[in-house]
């Protein structure tokens, strides 16, 4: 789960990282009246789950609360790759003398928490790293043992920060490790971390993603999560424990396993066709999952034929026949359906299917071949 | 022959008293498995499977009383961690977690324990494992596969099962199946396990199915091109997913520039695998390169 | 540094360990009223920083809020092993079906915390130990990892606690291993741990020690200090970081060193004298550290003689010697003092106390066999 | 020979800057210790003990600059946990901790990380090593020992210095002087050094200082008993204590029981150990097993 700038910002000077006055607004008004409080000038921040608002004109300077009210309008009133802005961050404006970049994730080859840091900061991080990776300082962190001050310490001098500013960059560095692990994200970073003219460190930026695993113990970051930000469809599929991605194409994919899943877009697209989603029933999806699943499928409308792909492992075939049944109940097959279940009770779950007239497909190949041929058929009528 | 498990293995079901746990311990014992205890806290003294299978309730008490050498894990999300220390505490050299959703700073924490006391971890968020016509440990489903010379080593479960399908359908036998799951951070790699197949003399040819996301293919290429003899068939899920979207597992965000399919599957052609182009393609990859080896043998 | 039951207490309830009822009352008004507050049965128990306070008489149940009155009066006016009463803790009275024992320490010999659990509590766990070491479980701690649960579980199937009581059990044996931690304790124990008549689990009495090297991070707990608890000279020798121990004989000894202190007070003894105290002055003592103990010392009015033994590594002999010729400037010095100098610097050392005509002894049985000899004349004198 | 250090030690000086890091590295460096770097934050590029000695600003710097090979700690003990880790991490294989006062849990966390990467500690709160003659590492004073056979190892720190003084009074020499320190949890027990003195060619007798506290003492009897076969003589501080009063050292707790000198000093008689009445015995009882030995030489 992705958190707004302004939420990772609130969690970051929980642990003592200084940020930047300021607050969200839902409004111009509010944005003016926030501009007003602060004094001086101030920047107005789009509030969307996207990289490049910067480019998208989505942060902008305001030299008066008059001005914040309007580059505020301006700016809620836009779109960022296809996402609504609906709130602001207002902050002040800091003088800025150098920006620093400072995150930490997790390594999966080194199986440990990673921390890096560049002196080049405010750029994107990636750019910097594939072109100039000697600027890029890494530090593995042992997870039983947490970031420790003397690496804090490394990393300062890895990156040549003068030395005045190595107390308060190991305060920050720190705070940043107890935010990755306090809420249990996968990614906590700070960038630009500024220093300013007068010399402090500030974080001007920040981004965490929480691990969605993790989120039965983090009530107070569940309760973060913005569904404004979130297709309902994908909101609606997160309801029933499924995994959903809408993509371009017409053919409704439901499959078990994210390998899988993504075999089967893979093969639709050998077959000469386009999957319209990514869904994956997860593990021992019950009933109810399937039926779920089946209507936020029939709930796009480019969809034209729906492929049904299950290998049973922990999930039955049985128990996937019964959740395509009830939800036809309830939903009437708007396009044709190709089905194929093979592995755990597999006879049982194709009888169940054969016995209200479900086409039913072997191999893969087949299936998609089918799913194809029926999406053109509909696309033909 | 075979890796990781066989018929010596003695295993020991977490959560045995659960619905999940149950059923499939059920179908592992109806395998021929070899379930010596099932641990459920707060259950000891009883018997399940119909009498079969005594319940502890600590591991520890489990592995004191039947010798489990082997454990796997049927058990909440939240409580996986504590299982995994939990058997490994107990002894067991093998941990199979089944558990899907683990936490990741969870597996970082339990990983770096394991290491130090040198227990082997599969998964999680995987499917378990499988040497067929000796003994299955997890979900993998026992009649989609027999024996024979085929290592087969994945990091998603039902694609798994697609791919010992078709290779049965072949006629082509399994060594052993390894599923390691999808999530960033568990216990066994792509390397470890080609490793133990390259020194397995059951094994003569290997399956390995990838996905987007990570570079634990890129590095298994690297291992192959090194130190492999044997044939190994590649395939790697997610060539037409979208960058930067999230397919489901952590395991499959891409990451800024690597993790993306088309490099994955250069790295292994590079290293000589054989990558097939879609999960049908596999078996009959593998019967062809069987077909050369046996050529390679008669001349 | 030792806590107080009632001290104890309220750090595991901040663990959500359950303790009764009640709390600790300076006068017996007081103790009568938190009894009316309570209603029913109370105990009433004396808070000294010792064992034993049951068998001296420390602990009683009153039947009523007048009867806590007397008892109060009556238990604050004692005195238990040379501590006078100053404070007693008014509980709510239990209904005890079972007593366990639970408790956590450092295991030196494993390096590592050890959890401790019986099934026999409310004795001496000591003895138990002794008699019946099957009846005690132990269990080492990662001190990575902390106390999982399924150590916790393995701890209640160990010592055989019915199973209804193990989800209580250890989410308690989880809040001591944090309290522990939290506080930098060399020890956390509840003794008795009770099974109630209602089936629930109570922290009837609990103990903390404190590691005092750690009290800089821990400001609360280093408020926590009884300073009524401690003899005066060990307060001011604490204020100058000394170590200072008040013994039975009339020969004062300033040591560096805990060993050599100790291995001094022997050689005291082999010499047929003894020490009227153990006093370490410690590594890199200065001038005025030293100068502080000497008065600490004289203040004694059983000294006789006071032997000074320095063997100087980080301690400096002409530091010393300063500190001394400084003590002497402010206290006059009442009885014989022998003084070995050896180490560091020492040639400067002997000198500067030659120079004010204090004798000096070589060798350390030399040195005990003049502070013997001077103590005895000066009883003769 | 001798045991941890000698003439092919590297020193770092952690808190070389501080008040007594400085004294006692310049107290080092006269005794010929190789100083190859200082270590203070804030302070590297500067050049300390008349610009013999480089400081760095962090171990990993120092260490990759002069090959440093053993790190001495002059730090408050507040940041002893960290400066011990940081010099584990830099790769020198023996930290010798002198600060006192480290947190007790501190020192758990702190031996427990390492012990996985296999670096010795001696210490926290001990007077360090010696090897007359050859390199001193921490504050014992040179002045009061001279090279030659005796292996001291002492919980203690200026009892130790009396018993140098005692066998140099006598003409006898010592291999190295190893002070471990008074602390519960700490690097180096009795018995780490008692195996090292045994396995040492130049070590021919060896001389243990306890003190009243915990059980290393008794566990140093056991291995004596099974393991030596140079002579030991002992000393045991705290006789006259009075039982469960704390001493200054945590150490020095008496552990309910166990931990009396009385034990102790039966425990290393039990393993053949000649213990001493005082300190000013040892000496004498070495210099009598020296001539034991002699005599049984010349027959």
């Amino acid at each position: 789960m992705k958190l707004h700038e302004y939420q990772s910002k609130q969690l970051f000077a929980q642990q003592a990282i200084p940020i930047p006055r300021g607050r969200v607004a839902m409004t111009a008004a509010e944005a003016k009246s926030i501009a007003e409080e602060l004094r001086g000038r101030v920047v107005v921040k789009a509030q969307v789950l996207v990289g490049g608002r910067g480019k998208a004109g989505g942060i902008r300077l305001a030299n008066s609360p008059e001005e914040a009210l309007e580059i505020a309008t301006q700016i809620l009133a836009m779109q960022i790759k296809g996402l609504p802005v609906r709130k602001v961050l207002v902050d002040e404006a800091a003088n800025i003398q150098a920006e620093i970049y400072l995150g930490v994730t997790n390594d999966r080859a080194a199986r440990r928490p990673v921390m890096i840091a560049s002196a080049e900061g405010g750029v994107e991080i990636e750019e910097v790293a594939r072109t100039a990776p000697s600027k890029i300082a890494r530090l593995h962190v042992d997870p039983l043992l947490g970031l420790r001050e003397y690496q804090a310490r490394d990393l300062a001098a890895s990156i040549e920060l003068p030395r005045e500013h190595w107390r308060a960059f190991i305060d920050i560095a720190r705070g940043l490790y107890e935010a990755y692990r306090e809420c249990d994200a996968t990614l906590a970073e700070i960038n630009p971390l500024v220093i300013t003219g007068a010399g402090t460190l500030l974080a001007l930026d920040g981004k965490m993603v929480v691990d969605d695993n993790a989120l039965f113990r983090r009530p107070k970051l569940a309760e973060m999560r913005d569904l404004d930000e979130e297709a309902a469809a994908e909101s609606e599929a997160r309801k029933y424990g499924l995994s959903y991605v809408k993509l371009d194409g017409d053919i409704g994919c439901m499959v078990n396993g994210a390998g899988l899943a993504m075999a089967t877009m893979d093969v639709i697209k050998l077959a000469g066709g386009a999957p319209a989603n990514f869904l994956d029933i997860g593990g021992g999806a019950g009933a109810d999952k399937v039926a779920a699943a089946l209507e936020i499928i029939l709930s796009d409308k480019s969809v034209r034929a729906v492929l049904l792909n299950v290998f049973g492992g922990i999930t039955r075939c049985d128990e996937v026949a019964r959740g395509i049944l009830m939800a036809l109940q309830d939903v009437p097959l708007s396009v044709p359906m190709v089905t194929r279940l093979v592995g755990t009770n597999e006879e049982e779950g194709r009888r169940l299917l054969a016995a209200k007239d479900l086409p039913t497909a072997t191999t893969l190949a087949e299936a998609a071949r089918l799913a194809v041929a029926a999406a053109r058929q509909g696309v033909a009528a | 022959m075979s890796i990781l498990i066989d018929k010596k293995t003695r295993l020991m079901v977490h959560g045995i008293t659960g619905r999940e746990g149950m059923f499939h311990a059920s179908q592992m014992l109806e395998y021929g498995t070899k379930i010596v205890a099932g641990m459920t806290p707060g259950k000891g003294g009883e018997w399940v499977l119909d009498g079969k299978v005594p319940v502890f309730d600590t591991a520890k008490m489990a592995v004191e009383a039947t010798g489990a050498n082997c454990s796997v894990l049927f058990v909440p999300a939240k409580a996986a961690a504590d299982s995994m220390l939990e058997a490994a505490d107990a002894g067991v050299a093998l941990i199979v977690c089944i558990t899907e959703g683990v936490p990741v700073q969870d597996m970082m924490q339990v990983r770096s324990y394991l290491d130090q006391r040198g227990t082997r971890l599969v998964g999680p968020n995987c499917p378990g494992l499988l040497t067929p016509g000796e003994c299955k440990v997890g979900i993998i489903p026992g009649h989609i596969a027999s024996a024979g010379g085929v290592g087969v080593v994945s990091r998603s479960g039902t694609l798994t099962y697609e791919v010992l399908y078709a290779l049965k359908a072949r006629g082509l036998g399994v060594s052993t199946c390894v599923g390691i799951g999808g999530d960033p951070i568990n216990g066994t790699s792509f390397v470890d396990a080609l490793e133990m197949f390259e020194d397995d003399a059951r094994t003569d040819s290997v399956v390995m199915i990838g996905e987007i996301g990570g570079s634990d293919e890129e590095r298994a290429a690297e291992f192959i091109s090194d130190r492999m003899s044997k044939p190994v068939v590649g395939f790697i899920a997610g060539r037409t997913a979208p960058p930067g979207k999230r397919m489901g597992h952590a395991g499959a965000i891409v990451e800024g520039g690597s993790g993306l399919a088309v490099d994955k599957i250069k790295a292994l052609e590079g290293a000589g695998v054989k990558v097939a182009e879609h999960p049908d393609a596999i078996a009959e990859l593998v019967a062809e390169r069987g077909r050369k080896a046996r050529r390679r043998v008669k001349r």
